[in-house]
């Protein structure tokens, strides 16, 4: 009987294994499927997450993408504890997780034969969170494409700025928009991918500084969290706000893009720069 | 939940904020400093721009969409020198705090803020920036209108801003709704004032699932004057007179009057491209992390 | 009341618009013209984004407010030759005329054009605008959020935009709707359109005090292509086939081709600085006057 | 009785004359008393019209002011005639009844000491219409100040562009923007005074344009008239539409100054300029 139920409760997972289940209309979707469909819903377009290596390869021209700044790592400089634990084991814990060792990963390669640097964030690293070593990625890339004058694309995914890293993580939404502002004053342009989801520090940096802003469908893109507002006004909120239909349809947004399209989209409006 | 519960502290005007004890020659605990920084009697943008500055010229609009009574700037002259001064204004009573928001601003606020901004560049004057808010307004229009975009672009276009820079942060510090308009070639600090990432009690809901932890939170964010200079995070801290700046308005005005003037004086002597050059060098340093 | 007048006949698609027999060889009367020029089959921009021009991008929004449907911009080839194109959309039915507000700009339209200009810029990419509104649209929120600020500055940063902008009259040139996407380096009309201070019917209102004198206003006003080059406003008119462009969508299409890449060649040629300076010199040129 | 009558009415005519009405309170003012406090009403503070002359007077240094460009007049380049006659009759009419030859006068001369170029439209020629002539002056003077590198203040009042020049007058409107976009190149100031009433193609060109835009209190200043917008969206708009007041509050207008502290005000905020 203790056999029997082990062996039951192990197909069972077996079987939840081989499915995914969709977050927005809850279809079950074949795995094999959904990995093919780039973790897009075959149902209701729904983008699922994907790994910042995934999307490189989505992305860039085979075996043309060259990582940069690997080595660079967090610190747990300001000693962090809170209930669960210190922010030093977190980052252990993340890096094993997720395999990566900060939550972007930068590099330079081809699209569609054209040069351009990309800094693209990984959520399952801290939810993505923006600390001094992912700044500090994220402006080594922009003062890469500064020196070599090509193309930066941020491709961000992140909850907001590293509560662990204090004020230092504040300051990277300063660090980066600096190496924003020398591209701008290069004239090398600057693309933001906004995907799901994109908000709190990172939204209000880099991510919505692009000289064209792109979205995946569906992602929520914002400031301040829902729940935040809500309490603030003391109203419920429609349910598109905060999406990149909504931010498209408020000035804020270039063009939707799905997933498949998105390296030929990337493509096309960079041979549009004429420098 | 981080902004409604400072703003609680600061609307409770009749509240005794009482310290526990004098505070005279004892260390004050992180959340001591909090309380202080938010203390109701605690002098205000407004205060320091009849104490410090003279001949002020308020200017109006962000040239889009309306005047944010949050932020308040114009042309005003500090020892002699002719600044653009721009800052979150809270407002001294209930009725203040209500026309101002509580000095949290929105998308128009931070576009105003740009607009004075630019206008300082073509003046070449320098630009002193006065910082006490809770955070950027958490608002449904404000989010429609771009808070995110706005700060967005105050922070770059700061970056790259040919004059001058000072910050002060007077009272609190309060994540991406202060750096929108933070980004100076000084950040000064007065001793007791905060500057964080998150409010401690927005910190202490989701870390440690509960608000009453925000002393914890306070202590773990690193947001006094001194742990910030300690992480190099902010260049000089200005010591408040007697229990806190509330007690003597003369002496923090003299203070702090002095510290903009000597930075004024230090900064405009340098010519803007390596002003510039050293701004970026100085955010580009921010930040600790392992490898390269 | 112009544009009330003027919405009228765009959008009475059944209306025959049937002009007093074959224009063919006939000197048309202005106010023939203006008819043609609002003629309900006229193409519209989105007709020549597709016969025109190959590889279209949309690029939305203003980065402000919103996305104003009435101006449409992004980037595109035409013979070869990369653009930011941007202009006034109609729309083609009752649907689309509603969608697109009658091709009636508010502020955050002609934010958007200019934000793709200095996009343009930044890409060193020529401007092609295409006019075709009944002028920018008169209402409440458009007023209060800076209709004429929008206008304003958009004039005023294309006088010195660093990319060579050629502006196409395709139907309706309606005042400062029209200028606020028009100041190029070469202003080209099609030759049934039309381009004026104010539109026929809202002059006669004023000055003849009934709007049916339309057609004398539209004869005093010289708002036709002939009448435009011959007092030096405009530079260009690329002749429409038969009683006009709606006759031979083919026609038109190849002849607005042929003339935006002959000019589009011409201008690239030129050096940037030089090139601004005749823009100058061209504007500085405009009216006439007595005196000095 | 023929000559008592005649007295009679004579009379009245005089003390009518030695009276003003106040447009906004309908108060009736000593005309003495109206011009000596700058046709501004003692009772509601109306800003009532005056002459180009008279602003000068207020605002620059006695015996300061230099007219320049002030040969320059309007043609009648279309032969517009319109019910009322032609447009040639009517510059001629206006001329007489103004003394002045064009819709604006320009010149320099200096604020409390500080040198500056100004442009000083004047509502009695043709409603202070943007005709080619007025365009003209506004350019040459934007020019001046820019090979002098001094200061540049329009004070608006204005119906609009002068439709009885077609398109010649809409062009005005990227004539005067030509010129002050090449102030803002060479960080030259310009500053807009908006009066009452600034309307249409002035409002829509260099008067939105101030680095600092400052207006007279209760000056109606809008892009599209009234009427037109009521007819649009066919409601009722708020009283105070249009004002400088309303400006002010949706973010177009830096300060509403009134007439007696414009000079000082003005002297003020040109003191700031620091190159
Ligand atoms: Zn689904
Ligand atoms: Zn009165």
């Amino acid at each position: 009987m203790a056999w029997y139920s082990k062996a039951i409760t192990e197909k069972k997972q077996q079987i939840k294994s081989l499915w995914v289940r969709c977050k927005k209309c809850q279809s079950h979707i074949w795995q094999e499927e959904w990995h093919n469909n780039l973790n897009v819903c075959p149902h209701c377009n729904y983008h699922g997450s994907i790994t910042a290596y995934e999307r490189i390869n989505l992305i860039f021209d085979e075996g043309t993408f060259n990582e940069l700044f690997a080595s660079i790592s967090p610190v747990d400089s300001l000693g962090f504890n809170d209930l669960k634990g210190s922010y030093k084991d977190k980052i252990e814990a993340n890096k094993k997780k997720s395999g990566i060792s900060e939550a972007v990963i930068t590099g330079e390669g081809k699209i569609n034969g054209i040069r351009a640097v990309a800094a693209v964030m990984d959520f399952r690293f801290l939810g993505g969170s923006l600390g001094s070593g992912t700044g500090e990625k994220i402006l080594q890339a922009a003062n890469f494409a500064f020196e070599q004058e090509i193309p930066y694309i941020v491709f961000s995914a992140s909850g907001g700025a590293r509560m662990q890293e204090g004020v230092l993580s504040l300051m990277q939404m300063a660090k980066t928009c600096a190496g924003v502002a020398r591209l701008n004053k290069k004239d090398i342009p600057f693309i933001s991918v906004l995907t799901n989801p994109t908000t709190g520090g990172v939204t209000a940096s880099y991510a919505m500084m692009g000289d064209l802003n792109i979205s995946e469908p569906g992602a929520v893109i914002g400031f301040a969290g829902r729940r935040v507002i809500e309490q603030t006004i003391g109203e419920k909120l429609p349910d598109d706000f905060q999406t990149a239909e909504y931010l498209l349809e408020h000035g804020f947004i270039d063009s939707i893009v799905t997933r498949k399209d998105m390296k030929k989209y990337l493509s096309q409006v960079l041979s549009y720069y004429n420098r | 939940m981080a902004v409604a519960s400072s703003l609680k502290v600061l609307t409770s005007d009749k509240s005794k904020h009482k310290l526990n004890g004098s505070t005279k020659g004892k260390q004050l605990s992180a959340w001591e400093i909090v309380k202080i920084s938010r203390h109701p009697q605690r002098p205000v943008f407004q205060d320091y721009l009849h104490s410090v500055f003279t001949d002020f010229v308020e200017l109006h609009g962000d040239r889009y969409y309306g005047d944010d009574k949050a932020i308040v700037g114009g042309f005003a002259t500090i020892g002699g020198i002719k600044v653009m001064i721009i800052g979150h204004n809270k407002g001294k009573n209930t009725e203040q705090h209500v026309e101002r928001n509580f000095g949290m601003a929105k998308p128009e606020g931070y576009r105003k803020a740009l607009r004075l901004m630019k206008l300082a560049q073509r003046f070449n004057l320098p630009v002193v920036t006065i910082i006490d808010t809770p955070g950027a307004f958490p608002g449904l229009e404000a989010e429609e209108r771009g808070q995110a975009e706005s700060i967005a672009k105050n922070i770059t276009e700061m970056a790259a801003l040919e004059v001058p820079v000072i910050s002060l942060v007077i009272g609190e510090g309060g994540s991406g709704g202060a750096l929108g308009i933070g980004v100076g070639d000084k950040i000064i600090m007065l001793s007791n004032a905060i500057y964080s990432v998150i409010s401690p009690e927005g910190c202490a809901s989701i870390l440690w699932r509960d608000a009453k932890f925000a002393p914890d939170a306070a202590q773990a964010l690193n947001l006094t004057a001194e742990r910030l200079l300690h992480h190099e995070v902010i260049d000089e801290i200005i010591k408040e007179p007697g229990e806190g700046a509330h007690t003597d308005y003369e002496k923090i005005a003299d203070a702090v009057k002095k510290s903009l003037v000597k930075n004024l004086k230090t900064l405009s002597a340098i010519p803007v491209d390596i002003l510039l050059d050293k701004r970026f060098q100085k955010y580009s340093a921010m930040g600790k992390f392992a490898g390269f």
